[in-house]
């Protein structure tokens, strides 16, 4: 018999590995009858895994997520998307009336407002990596937290606020129709481990087999999204594999349940970020977010970064010294 | 100013209540009106004090109410009416209310009223506080308090023991003549006492049950400032209004006439 | 017996005027068909807010776009899986805190032990939002249709014990006298006498707490649902399909007409006797 | 006058038995203090709820933990600075919101021409979840006050409007009846006869929309505040500080009690004649 | 079954409203109480059936109410306390609810009480839809389908016109004595009409102005049953009654007694 298992996670496209391990059967093939629950909030997801009520969990990084992991409950054990230059990205977007006023770049960013989704969050955190790299102090930067998606292009077109940090599906559109201004990439200044999968603590002692089953079949997942929408061709340009529309529609399905299977293909394929072919984090850059959350207040002293990590599932983790 | 009720009919639903009520009241006159139980009184006065609207016929008033009237057509209501939330003074206040009086006039009127009434002592006393008779006589004080130029008086004393009665209607023989300073008022007095009937009124129409109807207009002669309850004379003609009457129940025994029902 | 006349019907003078009708007794009439003007007008204005670009289109699609949506989603039997899971969480949710709303707003208007520590403890409780508390349901309740219930019934519980101890207070007390004057049962006072006393105010607290809970479908189906319109709408927000968000929320406003139409059949019932 | 008699008082007889008091008229008392202790209670249910483990401490700290994060807030000022921003927010939006709903609640129940297009939209419209619009909202008011007043008084507009026209619909006609016979204008029978006879159906109302304002804090503060009790809480929540949390959980129940505790004694003194 | 008043005295807060009130009420007895309004009659019959408690005296029973009684003390309310979102004849049903009687038993039951106070045809209508008698009426019906053993009626004909209120004090008088297969009941009969008191009564208490004491106790000899209203030796009766209670009257003017006022 298979054994369940559940996997809080939510409807993006760079938890794409996690629906293709699903569609093409990898867990079955480990034994593991995998159910996906869906949620529509981050949060919601580690409190499940904290509580025992889904055993892994796949979702961004965040400042409330490290001080959770932090109590010693949750283990992050491989990588879910990240931010890498050359490949698809948040985009950091002005005004039209902020961009006449001169803000062309980011360099121009201080003084200005800028929303953000949640204080702690990832667009926080390449807010303070754009500050620090064009020397001025995040400080000087009017954070607006905006909680959700569509009150920050609500916010941005109407000019409420200066400058948006946003995810490339929703800043193309609003760039392309000329409802704002593109000054800029994130993965232009940073490479940056957006999110990873986690367990609970428990689980990596009590029920280590099956996580590492589970972790196989992850990872065979990532290196099929990794082919499918990842491979560049000599010019450094995305070359998609021929197989790579198939591959989309998979993942489409847990994406865009309701739309139109091409179109939502197309739509997978132009926002897939960057994951790691073996689904391996980038260490160091954990522990460099873990610290700057540290440094702002966001991220409570007492965590230990290095403790939230159980890097024992996978070979060869990135930086992991 | 007189109120005239001119062929009035009226039914609620396929009930009818009262059929072709016509008379006249003016300054100076009480009309009474008796009945059985259920006859149509209440819903005539709501119809003549233009709460109501009849299904044929008219409610009427020709001339001018006295410029001092706050209010020509006034009602003293059956079931009292009386606003729970508001003390008896403020109840009283309340008729006064909006008509541009001075602090003095009001305080003075309400003064002269609840003293009246015999409530003085229960001015600020809520509703709920008071005895059935004393919440009738609220309802009394409240109606004066307006100035009507004819009242329309809805079995105003029957709540009220016999010698607050007496009181109250020698009051009412003074308001109806135009004591004083007043100017003198029309009154139609809804009552099932016989006795309050022939002292207090010029015409007593003995409506027949329902639907009402005016069996006969009984005219009391005399001046009513002169009447005393015990007046054998008045005693007699209360007795003679009462044979008329129980002719009409023996006639129809109960309520069991072939009217529609109201039921379902 | 003298002088009887039979009509006393005055000469008609000139200066004969009829009674002013002041009769008026506020009692407006309900008209269907107005109301259903209403929302079409509702959606004709919305329909020109978009036309003449007051909504950006890119949040807000026309009315018929939302419709197209609509019919997508109708035709796939997608409406059909959300609603039926979200109809079974609010009438579970509301049925569970409706009635023990009820059960415990009745405790406060009747008993004095219940009273002060009763509506102390509503007050203190009321004004925590569901979603700060979400962490503690996910404990308490998991994340199956526990806890999606259990926020309902949390968030339609405590406006129903308000609206029905403040109407359970406005009963007319002499008719409770009268109740146990005639040697009822406290049993048989309380529901014979005090709860149909209590029903327009217990009906009109039915009427917010509904509402309350179709609203709540969003914070329940936060935690883990794939299914429901809360869920969809909530989706189609982080996925920024406007036309789907707005088509999820006319599905939660039917879903409030026909809740409010229900209680209104009921309410024309049982008080028929105002 | 024959056969006068004083004192009828019977021989006490063994059978003689005092006729059974049967006057309880369910007219619970309030006891201030007994109110208090149940919130006492409920902190210690809390503490032993911690204590034995029945909350994970992850996601609920003890009370001495919240309290002195309370504390913390307090001192530093940050506590200060998170009250009065949302104070003036929620005062603003329910004043606006409470005055027109009771505006908005009386016209349904006194106007025919308002009745079913308003009660039939407030029906369609009150279950909007307020989240779902809020890109709307900030497109019409902005990320300032304006947006976070708005939330609130639209969250407190509709419950207001439903318990306004139902303590309306309940008011006792014959009352009116007889404000007309007086010829009271319609003023003042709307003021001093309705108003009044609905007063205790639309102060009821105002227990439920002033606790639902409050829960709207969060909502209202989602759109960039960085101060405020809400904002407080979200950010709390997003960063998992359980304690900052649950201390702002803390902050908008007492606020809850000081409204609920002001409405009683609002209602205490005009409700006097009951 | 025996009501025994002993000695009851009350007050509303500083106002003293019954002093001293001592009788005893049996099967077939009738007392009726007569007072001015507001001196504490309503009070005195809430604190004999036990729904206010005296603030010195008792209100007491011996021997046992007949089997079948529903409700041994049971009122007739001066303001008839009706539920108004039941029909008259659900508001009858009331009361008979939760004694285990068979449908058949309360359905004649209500037919019978109904028919005894003319309210058959308006079975089904709803209070709003009566006249204030009919109302009156409807709280009789209901409190003589609870089968009583002693009566306690405040003004129970006050609203009702004088041919209904003759049949209904028929009714009364063979309620009282136990006429056919009923057993004979005991009445407390609060009024303000004279003639309804000698009418029914076996002995009258005449109560003073507010604080109500016992004035006089009037005994009224021979069978109830053969007195008629029109009988001279009742009207005589009557009349020295009026003048005891007018020389009350006389003595203190209105209510303007010195006693604590309920004010402020
Ligand atoms: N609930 C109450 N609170 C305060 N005072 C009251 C209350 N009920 C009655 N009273 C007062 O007690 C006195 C006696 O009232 P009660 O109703 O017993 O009079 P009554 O003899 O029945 O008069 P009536 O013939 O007018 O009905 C009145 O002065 C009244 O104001
Ligand atoms: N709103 C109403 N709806 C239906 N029927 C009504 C309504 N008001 C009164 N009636 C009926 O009309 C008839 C007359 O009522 P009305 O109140 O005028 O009688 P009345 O002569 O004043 O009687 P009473 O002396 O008992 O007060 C009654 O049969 C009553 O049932
Ligand atoms: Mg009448
Ligand atoms: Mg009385």
């Amino acid at each position: 018999a298979q054994e369940k298992v559940t996997v809080g996670v939510l409807r993006f496209v760079s938890s794409g590995g996690l629906f293709l391990a699903v569609e093409k059967g990898y867990f079955k093939d480990e034994g593991l009858d995998v159910e996906l629950k869906f949620f529509e909030a981050a949060q919601p997801i580690a409190l499940a895994v904290v509580s025992g009520d889904t055993e892994f969990g796949v979702t961004a990084f965040t400042a409330g997520f490290y001080n959770l992991a932090g109590k010693g409950a949750l283990k992050v054990i491989a990588a879910q998307a990240r931010e890498k230059k050359g490949y698809e990205g948040n985009l950091v977007l002005a005004s039209n009336a902020a961009y006449e006023k001169g803000l062309t770049s980011l360099d121009k960013l201080s003084g200005k407002s800028v929303g953000i989704t949640q204080v702690g969050s990832s667009f926080h955190y390449q807010m303070g990596q754009i500050a620090a790299a064009n020397g001025f102090a995040l400080k000087s930067v009017e954070l607006k937290p905006l909680q959700s998606l569509p009150n920050m292009v609500a916010s941005i077109k109407s000019g409420q606020v200066d400058a948006i940090i946003i995810a490339p599906h929703l800043a193309k559109p609003l760039a392309a129709s000329g409802e704002a201004k593109l000054i800029g990439r994130v993965s232009d200044v940073t490479e940056y481990q957006f999110g990873g999968l986690f367990t609970s603590t428990k689980m990596t002692t009590d029920k280590r087999a099956t996580v590492e089953k589970f972790v196989r079949a992850y990872q065979k997942g990532a290196e099929d999204y990794a082919k499918a929408f990842l491979a560049k061709d000599a010019s450094g340009n995305i070359a998609h594999a021929p197989d790579s529309d198939a591959t989309a529609a998979l993942v489409a399905k847990h994406v865009y349940p309701s739309e139109e299977p091409a179109q939502a293909a197309a739509k997978v394929k132009g926002a897939a970020f960057f994951v790691d072919e073996k689904a391996r984090l980038d260490v160091a850059d954990i522990l460099t977010q873990v610290q700057w959350l540290k440094d702002e207040g966001l991220v409570d002293a007492s965590v230990d970064a290095k403790a939230i990590l159980d890097l024992s599932f996978i070979d060869g983790h990135i930086n992991a010294n | 100013m007189q109120l005239i009720a001119d062929h009035i009919a009226h039914a609620y639903g396929p009930l009818p209540v009262l059929d072709d009520i016509s008379f006249t009241v003016g300054p100076g006159e009480v009309v009474a009106i008796v009945g059985p139980s259920g006859c149509g009184k209440s819903t005539l006065l709501r119809i003549l004090g233009g709460l109501e609207k009849p299904q044929a016929g008219r409610a009427l008033v020709a001339g001018a109410p006295p410029a001092a009237s706050l209010n020509p057509l006034t009602f003293v209501f059956q079931d009292f009416a009386l606003l729970p939330w508001r003390t008896v003074e403020g109840n009283v206040r309340l008729v006064l209310e909006g008509h541009g009086l001075s602090q003095a006039v009001v305080a003075e009127t309400i003064r002269d009223v609840l003293a009246r009434t015999g409530l003085t002592d229960f001015a600020r006393a809520y509703p709920k506080q008071l005895s059935g008779g004393m919440r009738q006589r609220v309802g009394i004080a409240r109606a004066l308090a307006a100035r009507p130029a004819v009242l329309l008086m809805d079995e105003p004393l029957s709540a009220l023991d016999a010698q607050t009665r007496e009181l109250l209607m020698d009051d009412l023989v003074e308001l109806v003549s135009g004591e004083g300073s007043a100017e003198a008022l029309g009154m139609v007095y809804v009552t099932h006492n016989l006795d309050e009937a022939v002292r207090l009124a010029d015409r007593i129409l003995v409506l027949s049950r329902r639907p009402g109807r005016v069996r006969e207009t009984v005219t009391v002669a005399g001046d009513r400032r002169a009447r005393r309850s015990d007046d054998p004379e008045l005693v007699r003609r209360a007795r003679e209004l009462w044979e008329l009457i129980r002719a009409d129940a023996a006639e129809a025994d109960r309520e069991l006439a072939d009217v529609e029902t109201i039921n379902g | 017996m003298a002088d009887v006349a039979h009509d006393l019907r005055p000469a008609a003078t000139a200066d004969n005027r009829p009674v002013t009708f002041r009769g008026g007794l506020f009692l407006p009439r309900t008209h269907r068909l107005v109301g259903f003007a209403a929302l079409v007008a509702l959606i004709l204005l919305w329909q020109a807010a978009s036309s003449f670009g007051w909504m950006s289109p890119v949040l807000a699609p026309s009315p018929g776009e939302v419709i197209d949506a609509l019919k997508r989603m109708a035709l796939s039997g997608e409406l059909a899986t959300h609603l039926s899971a979200s109809l079974v969480r609010l009438a579970g949710g509301f049925a569970i805190g409706g009635t023990a709303g009820i059960a415990f707003g009745m405790a406060i208007g009747l008993s004095s032990l219940v009273r002060s520590p009763g509506a102390t403890l509503v007050a203190a409780l009321f004004p925590i939002p569901k979603i700060a508390l979400l962490p503690l349901f996910i404990l308490w309740f998991g994340i199956g249709e526990s806890s999606k219930v259990a926020t309902i019934a949390f968030g339609t519980f405590f406006p129903m014990v308000i609206a029905t101890y403040g109407a359970v207070d406005n009963v007319d007390r002499s008719l409770v006298r009268m109740g146990r004057s005639f040697g009822l049962s406290s049993f048989a006072i309380i529901s014979k006498i005090i709860l149909p006393g209590a029903l327009p105010g217990i009906l009109s607290g039915m009427r917010i707490a509904s509402s309350i809970g179709i609203v709540l479908l969003i914070a329940a189906e936060m935690i883990g649902a794939n299914e429901g319109v809360g869920a969809m709408v909530l989706a189609a927000g982080n996925l920024m399909q406007s036309d789907r968000l707005l088509a999820g929320v006319v599905v939660l406003s039917l879903l409030g007409l026909t809740v409010a139409g229900v209680i209104g059949a009921v309410e024309k019932r049982l008080l028929a006797w105002r």
